[in-house]
């Protein structure tokens, strides 16, 4: 119990410490310590026997998850030393912004954690809310008329979402309470997973439909999707990287909890249908979208949602290798997205523009950056030798074997996002560069966190570990 | 319980209903800020009622916060910020009234299509009260999508939230009804402030096209 | 033993082939003459051209390759290597068995290869005309030539020319529609890849309608002769090659006696008389063609013959 | 089996010394080397696996890729044979490219050194793959790798748009196999090779997977109307790696398509086959009219790829009709055919793309249009290059000609087949192969005729100068090797007959008496026999015999002249009066070009006294593009516009979007309640 505790309570310390320290260099050295501490617990905690207690809930689900967040807390907070530099050299953000993004950014791993792992309907709603108002403050951090209006959007839609989720959550109850009595039991996942069978289906698929809709708001997917790509686009690079990376990841576990619970009732309507329809809509309308888009941050949100709408789909499809396959991917999105981008913020720093067609010829002006870039996208667009290969594969097939109709669109998709992906990367990439703004200004921070995701993403494309898998096999059977 | 308590909680289950009802068909904003507070009241004293037949007090503290913050915080502060930015006195609804009403309407009747199927095992009250805060949840949700007018969609979003905590207060010894309102009121409040400190006055239904693409870089 | 008489059957065919192939133009020659009315050249006067020619001196053009060089004497031997290949005394050839028809096209095909490729080295606008259009003729002409050995093969269920004759001579085919179709195109093949009119004329020099001429106009001395030479072999070889499949009668066949080779010589003799009189009188009666009605009339060759090919089935499954 | 495993892994630390080493002068040598060397090892492996009569039955099971199936790698005989062919390929493109690298050093270029070795190994991993996840890995490796080679000229202009299009049609490729292997694999998910080979698919799904396998590996081989991102790619692509992809990964489609068809699906439904024939004909007639219609050398030869991966579509189509009418000896029969063209095309369009790359290098240009006359200047290279031409054109007594040879003796025995339409299509297909053979034929006396005879057409033309060894040696391997499987292919047949007789059940030479080692006399082609030996023996004998005559008894006196070129003479470099690419492609274009392409010539003729010069321009439309892809193109623009307007809503139109999802969603959940 005590691994999980420190992982949860450390980023809220922090965030409390951080709000107190005026100077962003140190706290931006702070933050990366804090996020290590966080990190090496969630490793801790893989040592210890999956537990569950009244407050939080370590399952074979979560476990993964919790480390990859951490995980990429920590790499995201060494980006944003580097990137939060150049921003003040530029004068975008001054100190005081500066510190309340720290505090911020801490608190909102806080609540990603914490909505990971909580053992409680209404905790992990509250977390998810709270993750909701810290990232809407910081999308709007640079006060332009532009991110306004983008965290107002997100605001207002995913309150909207949060609202939904939350009838939601107390449908739940409401369907749990007669069976399991009134308190608190009714609304703790473990007991839930032992009595659901016996609890009302119809209150349960009411409920599901608002779950699916309010917290499928967080998740990106269409039509809930329009406050993802302006989010991603106006706020600092490093939030984008958290959003896409590990926030859908979070709205999504919440998600599948609930699909778990509906699995394991036999009488509820199967959910399937509604996440396949869902994903299969996200796909297509992403891939569409791609096409248009000149801002690069704005254009990989696209592909997250895309993404999302993937995984939402094998989860709809259900079996042990879509779910597998589901599972994976998520994993695998979180880690390539956000290194993607990484090396998106570095090139809109060196360039000074996020149009692409102003960032052209990356590998020539910034080779390392660009090949890093370029591997990225190669990994995000399903090419192996990466881990999101080995997903779609799964995918791919087993859908192609069970409902080929299904597949058919699935796979046309896929390749429709794959053309504006090459369309665009090698507009970005390759092709003579521009000089012009910022011209070819030398690379702020480390290059490595890029390069840690990239090469986490290859070896699982090649081999995963035995734990994993064993883990992903009995949550895909859960998962039904 | 008693049939008394029962009757009562459902009339005042129907009036937060017929309340939302009247908010779709206001045209005009303070007219709609009244019914709001009247919509609050017969919530908080719902809230009241359930504390005290189901003796839980802690639903005392639901009535007590919703009957300060939406019966008298919230709705004076939307009348200073009407005052105070001059925003038009009119809404202009997106959708007509007439229209706006047989939608709500076929909501109310979808939701209760919804609930039927609940089967007996749930108490009677659960099934009405689940049918009532479903169509008032609804019905929020379309008096946000049709008015123009960022008040009245706060308003809307607001009777959302009514919906859930009649949902809540109804079924018996919920937990957590207390915290999960506190946290939405912050929500509300931050919709507040930032169309206060903000100034979006008509933000949520920006018609200029090129502002916005320029805002997003996608203009050519 | 029987090894030792192919191959002298062998050496005989070559020199055969090579001796007669003059002597088949000069006679076609005289005999167009005199259906037009004429005199004409005496038969023998082919052999007097090709002496003069070898014995003049070559005038060579300045930017000239050795490829233009080589191109004569490869071409000529690979015709002449085709020509013997052909059966047309006896069937028992020794070197039969290293091709059969679809090698001997192909030879024939890697001959005007290297020719169209000699017409493009000196780079004037003569050798460039008559390469481009010897080969437009050669695309339509080399498939309806497969296609006549795709219905031949599909009866005798061989390629191999000395197999053909001894089929055809043992009179178990009969009469057929396809045969009938075959041997037209076959004919159509042979005037065109011959160079013969209506396709183009040997007898005129003028620039915008001849083809064969064109693409060796910068040949002279013993260059021209061999070219002159190859392309009499090449008319001989065709008639050999009608005579072996539609007319095979009177060549000696395995284990026939001296007389049998004998009578072989005669009637390949007669039947070369016969199909050069033929030529003739189709030359005499029939004009010019434009080029460029070439392509129709040997897409109508390779439709007859696929046409055959096809036929086959009908008439009888086979 | 260790070998080409350890020389795959060996090509990667290539790649790896490929980026640590770049600065160094020396790297390409090391790494061009390096590359040779490993191929090497893996050509003498396959060879000797296939002398011992057939591949390793045993294969390996890695402890990687998919988890619960692990990577299974085995190289049976046909994977030998198709090792052999790769890797020898890969030999020649290293030499050939050490001396391209160092002939071409400019630093814009992108990085071609880490990736030419990656690319050779992807390939090789495709050939040893033995389980499905393995297979398509390192299939759309391979197309990455390549695509990224290709993109290594990415500053010269349209480079970018073939890489794009390269890259989209391979994954859509790579998409179709994948459906494929779904439905071979069935939902229980076992994607070993030997797993799909247990449970044969139903006839249905069977169907399907023959069409998805044609689409898929065809779109890789340039099957039309899926070729068309190949011309461009192969000849944006430096010289060498070119000639991998036209030559070599090409092949690697071929092979893809042999071990579904005729390994994984059991047993071929004779439609299969009848299908594929099609296909064929219409590619190599189709691919070798586009090659009659270019002026670019490189695409010139990348689309008489598209015309013998046509030829070799053909004999699997044959084979696969054979082996489904129960006559395995024909089935082999083509299918030899099939492989030996394979082996043919490989060497000579290696042997071209090399002397395209070492006219590129010397002239600097692609354009028939400004070459000419390089016999002159580039002697070793113009030999080879005839060499090559005539191997393609299939002229005895040279390796093309053999294939050719064969695939005939198969096609004529269409007639034993039971099915009527596939007796009338063979017969059809006969013609279409042999138009496209003639076809190929004027196509290559074109190409060299314009590029190394007649007069020089640009000023880089007459200051050409040979090139260097490395090059040279690149290009002299394949073209002796051209000669010698002309003269002599029965022991190359011989070499890879397990491989036949693993898809067949039966090898080409089977009740038939013994052959001496230097005869071609397949069974079954009843006395037709071939044998380039002696042919070529006899030519040679006689040619020399003649010179000897002619210059002892007539006269060998020889005089240089101008030619007379009606008028028109002198040493300018434009040679005006000269037959340029597109007035010798004028007479083809006329009878085929203006009804498939429609092709148009246009002559504008100035007045008489005008000194100008009268320009012939041609325009032609690309059937593909404009029957298929452009309106997909459009489409997906027209979608995407559409779908764009979303981006540009406001707040409450989005809100009305999720209401009405959250709406829908709530009345199926009444509806399903029910």
């Amino acid at each position: 119990m005590g691994a999980i505790t420190v992982i949860v309570a450390t980023p809220l310390l922090s965030a409390v410490i951080l709000a107190l320290v005026p100077d962003y260099r140190l706290a931006a050295k702070l933050n990366i310590l804090f996020s290590a501490i966080t990190l090496l617990a969630a490793f801790v905690q893989f040592g210890l026997e999956p537990s569950s207690g009244s407050l939080f809930v370590v399952d074979a689900f979560n476990i993964y998850l919790i480390a990859l967040t951490a995980f990429v807390g920590l790499t995201t907070s060494v980006f944003s030393a580097g990137y939060i530099g150049h921003e003040v050299a530029i004068r975008r953000l001054d100190a005081g912004k500066l510190r309340f993004y720290h505090a911020m950014y801490q608190a909102f791993m806080f609540t990603m954690l914490l909505a990971l792992s909580a053992n409680n309907l209404g905790v992990m709603w509250v977390a998810v809310e709270g993750a909701t108002l810290t990232t809407v403050l910081m999308v709007s951090l640079y006060r332009t008329a532009a991110s306004i209006e983008a965290a107002w959007k997100y605001f207002i839609l995913c309150g909207v979402g949060i609202a939904l989720a939350l009838f939601g959550t107390i449908l739940m109850y409401l369907a749990a309470q007669p069976v399991m009595g009134p308190g608190m039991a009714a609304m703790t996942w473990t007991e839930l997973m032992v009595h659901v069978a016996k609890v009302n289906p119809a209150i349960l698929n009411l409920a599901f439909v608002f779950l699916l809709v309010g917290y499928g708001t967080k998740v990106g997917l269409a039509p809930l999707h329009a406050w993802l790509p302006d989010a991603h686009a106006e706020g600092p690079t490093p939030i984008s990287a958290v959003l896409s990376g590990l926030l859908l990841n979070v709205a999504l576990y919440a998600v599948l909890r609930f699909k778990m619970l509906l699995a394991a009732n036999g009488a509820a309507i199967a959910p399937g249908p509604l996440m396949v329809a869902m994903g299969l809509a996200s796909l297509l309308l992403a891939g569409l979208m791609l096409y248009r888009r000149r801002d690069i941050k704005r254009f990989f949100a696209y592909s997250s949602i895309e993404h999302m709408g993937i995984i939402t789909f094998a989860f709809g499809m259900g079996g042990p290798l879509a779910n597998f396959a589901g599972l994976l991917h998520m994993a695998m999105h979180s880690l390539t997205k956000s290194a993607i981008f990484y090396a998106v913020g570095h090139a809109v720093q060196v360039k000074g523009t996020q149009r692409m067609e102003k960032i052209a010829g990356l590998t020539v002006s910034h080779p390392v950056l660009g090949w890093g870039l370029l591997v990225g996208v190669v990994a995000i667009a399903g090419l192996p030798p990466f881990g999101i290969f080995m997903s779609e594969f799964l995918l791919v097939t087993s859908t192609f074997a069970r409902e080929p109709l299904l597949a058919v669109p699935l796979a046309i998709g896929i390749l429709v996002a794959f053309g504006a992906l090459v369309l665009r990367v090698q507009q970005v990439c390759f092709g003579a560069p521009l000089g012009g703004a910022g011209g070819n200004a030398p690379i702020q921070g480390s290059l490595v966190p890029l390069f840690a995701h990239l090469a986490l993403v290859l070896v699982a494309g090649l081999w995963l570990p035995g734990p994993l898998v064993a883990w992903f096999q009995t949550v895909a059977a859960l998962l039904g | 319980m008693t049939d008394l308590g029962y009757d009562a909680a459902h009339m005042l289950g129907a009036v937060v209903l017929l309340m939302s009802f009247a908010l779709l068909y206001q045209r005009r904003l303070f007219s709609l800020l009244h019914v709001f507070t009247m919509q609050a009241l017969a919530l908080a004293a719902t809230a009241a009622w359930q504390a005290f037949s189901h003796d839980e007090p802690h639903l005392y503290i639901t009535a007590l916060l919703t009957l300060v913050l939406k019966a008298v915080v919230i709705p004076v502060a939307l009348h200073r910020i009407i005052l105070k930015m001059n925003i038009q006195r009119t809404i202009e609804p997106a959708l007509g009234i007439g229209l706006t009403m047989v939608a709500g309407v076929s909501l109310v009747t979808l939701s209760i299509l919804l609930v039927l199927p609940v089967t007996e095992d749930a108490t009677a009250l659960t099934r009405e009260n689940l049918a009532l805060s479903l169509s008032v949840v609804l019905l929020g949700l379309l008096m946000m999508i049709s008015r123009r007018n960022a008040v009245s969609q706060v308003v809307g979003f607001m009777s959302i939230e009514n919906g859930l905590i009649l949902a809540a207060v109804g079924v018996a010894g919920m937990p957590l009804v207390v915290e999960m309102s506190i946290a939405f009121s912050v929500m509300v409040a931050f919709i507040i402030f930032g169309i206060f400190l903000f100034h979006i006055r008509e933000r949520f239904d920006t018609l200029d096209m090129q502002k916005i693409e320029s805002f997003r870089g996608e203009s050519d | 033993m029987t090894f030792l008489l192919a191959s002298l059957y062998q050496v005989v065919q070559m020199l055969l082939v090579l001796a007669l192939a003059p002597l088949l133009t000069g006679w076609v020659r005289l005999a167009k003459a005199r259906l037009v009315g004429r005199r004409g050249p005496s038969p023998l006067q082919p052999y007097r051209d090709l002496r003069r020619l070898l014995c003049k001196e070559v005038v060579l053009a300045r930017n000239a390759s050795w490829l233009f060089r080589a191109v004569p004497y490869l071409m000529f031997t690979a015709i002449w290597l085709a020509a013997g290949l052909v059966p047309s005394f006896t069937t028992q050839l020794a070197l039969a068995p290293t091709a059969d028809l679809i090698a001997l096209i192909a030879l024939l095909g890697s001959a005007r290869f290297f020719l169209a490729l000699a017409g493009m080295d000196v780079g004037t606008s003569f050798g460039g005309i008559g390469s481009s259009r010897e080969m437009m003729i050669a695309a339509l002409a080399e498939p309806a030539m497969l296609m006549i050995v795709f219905s031949v093969s599909i009866l005798v269920r061989t390629t191999s020319l000395a197999e053909i004759a001894d089929f055809m001579m043992s009179g178990a085919v009969g009469l057929r529609i396809s045969l009938a179709l075959a041997l037209i195109a076959l004919v159509m093949v042979a005037i065109a890849e011959n160079a013969r009119i209506p396709i183009d004329n040997p007898a005129t020099h003028l620039e915008l309608t001849m083809v064969h001429e064109a693409m060796v106009l910068e040949y002279s001395g013993r260059h021209l002769a061999l070219v002159e030479a190859a392309s009499m072999l090449k008319l001989l070889l065709y008639m050999a090659l009608i005579a072996c499949i539609f007319a095979p009668w009177g060549m000696a066949t395995a284990g026939g006696g001296l007389f049998a080779v004998l009578w072989g010589l005669v009637a390949f003799a007669l039947k070369l008389a016969v199909g050069g009189a033929l030529l003739a009188l189709f030359e005499t009666s029939i004009a010019k063609m434009r080029v460029f009605r070439v392509g129709e009339f040997l897409g109508g060759a390779l439709l007859l013959s696929l046409l055959g090919a096809i036929f086959l089935y009908v008439s009888r499954g086979v | 089996m260790g070998f080409v495993v350890s020389a795959i892994a060996f090509l990667f630390v290539m790649a790896a010394t490929g980026v640590a080493a770049r600065r160094l002068p020396s790297a390409p040598a090391i790494v061009y080397g390096g590359s040779a060397a490993a191929c090497a090892v893996v050509v003498l492996w396959a060879a000797a696996t296939l002398a011992g009569g057939g591949g390793v039955a045993e294969g390996w099971v890695l402890p990687i890729g998919l988890p619960w199936i692990g990577t299974h790698l085995r190289a049976d005989a046909l994977s030998a044979f198709f090792l052999l062919i790769v890797n020898f390929g890969g030999i020649t493109a290293s030499l050939f490219g050490w001396g391209y690298e160092r002939a071409h050093r400019d630093s814009h270029a992108g990085p071609v050194l880490p990736l030419f070795p990656l690319f050779l190994a992807a390939m090789n991993m495709v050939l040893i793959a033995d389980d499905a996840f393995a297979f398509l890995v390192s299939w759309e490796s391979m197309s990455l790798a390549s695509w990224l080679l290709v993109l290594s000229t990415h500053r010269e202009e349209g480079t970018p748009r073939a890489a794009r299009l390269y890259l989209i049609m391979a994954s859509f490729g790579t998409a179709c196999l994948l459906l494929a292997f779904g439905l071979l694999a069935t939902a229980h998910g076992d994607y070993s090779f030997d797993a799909i080979r247990a449970h044969a698919p139903s006839v249905s799904a069977a169907a399907f997977c023959v069409v998805l396998v044609l689409l898929g590996a065809g779109s890789k081989a340039g099957l039309v109307p899926l070729h068309v991102w190949l011309p461009l790619a192969h000849s944006a692509a430096p010289s060498h790696v070119s000639a991998l992809m036209s030559g070599v990964m090409t092949k690697v489609a071929v092979y893809a398509m042999i071990r579904v068809l005729f390994d994984l699906l059991g047993e071929p439904v004779w439609w299969w086959g009848a299908v594929m024939l099609g296909f064929g004909a219409l590619t190599a007639v189709m691919g070798v009219l586009y090659a009659l219609m270019q002026e670019d050398v490189k695409r010139l030869l990348a689309y008489s790829t598209v015309e013998n991966i046509g030829a070799i579509v053909i004999a699997l189509g044959l084979a696969l009709v054979f082996k489904a009418s129960h006559t395995p000896v024909i089935a082999a029969l083509a299918l030899t055919a099939g492989l030996l063209h394979v082996a043919n095309h490989s060497l000579f369009k290696s042997l071209l793309f090399f002397t395209a790359g070492a006219v590129l290098t010397a002239t600097g240009s692609r354009d028939l249009g400004r070459l000419g006359g390089l016999i002159h200047r580039m002697p070793t290279t113009a030999v080879l290059a005839l060499v090559g031409a005539a191997a393609i054109s299939a002229l005895p007594p040279l390796n093309g000609f053999v294939g050719e040879w064969l695939l005939f003796q198969a096609i004529l025995n269409g007639p034993a087949l039971p099915e009527w339409s596939l007796k009338i299509e063979i017969a059809v297909v006969g013609a279409a192969l042999a138009l496209a053979t003639a076809l190929a034929g004027a196509c290559f006396v074109r190409f060299y005729g314009i590029a190394f005879l007649g007069r020089p057409r640009s000023r880089a033309a007459i200051e050409a100068t040979e090139v260097g060894t490395g090059m040279r040696l690149g290009m002299a391997v394949p073209a002796a090797l051209c000669v010698a499987l002309g003269v002599l292919p029965t022991p190359l047949i011989r070499l890879f007959e397990p491989a036949v007789r693993l898809m067949v059940e039966a090898g080409p030479f089977d009740d038939r008496a013994y052959q001496p080692w230097f005869w071609l006399a397949p069974t079954s082609a009843i006395g037709n026999s071939y044998n380039g030996l002696i042919m070529l023996a006899v030519i040679a004998l006689l040619s020399v015999l003649l010179v000897l005559v002619i210059h002892r008894r007539a006269s060998d006196r020889l005089r240089l002249s101008i030619p007379w070129g009606c008028g028109f003479d002198g040493p300018d470099p434009a040679a005006v009066t000269q037959y340029t690419a597109s007035s010798f492609g004028q007479p083809i274009r006329r009878a085929f070009g203006s009804t498939v392409f429609r092709a148009r010539d246009q002559v504008e003729m100035p007045e008489p006294g005008d000194t100008r010069p009268a320009r012939l321009t041609v325009r032609w439309t690309d059937p593909a593009w404009a029957l298929l892809f452009t309106p997909i193109a459009t489409a997906v623009d027209r979608l995407a516009e559409r779908a764009s307007r979303l981006q540009f809503m406001t707040i409450r139109r989005y809100l009305t979007l999720m209401f009405l999802a959250l709406v829908v969603l709530l009345v199926m959940v009444a509806v399903t309640q029910r």
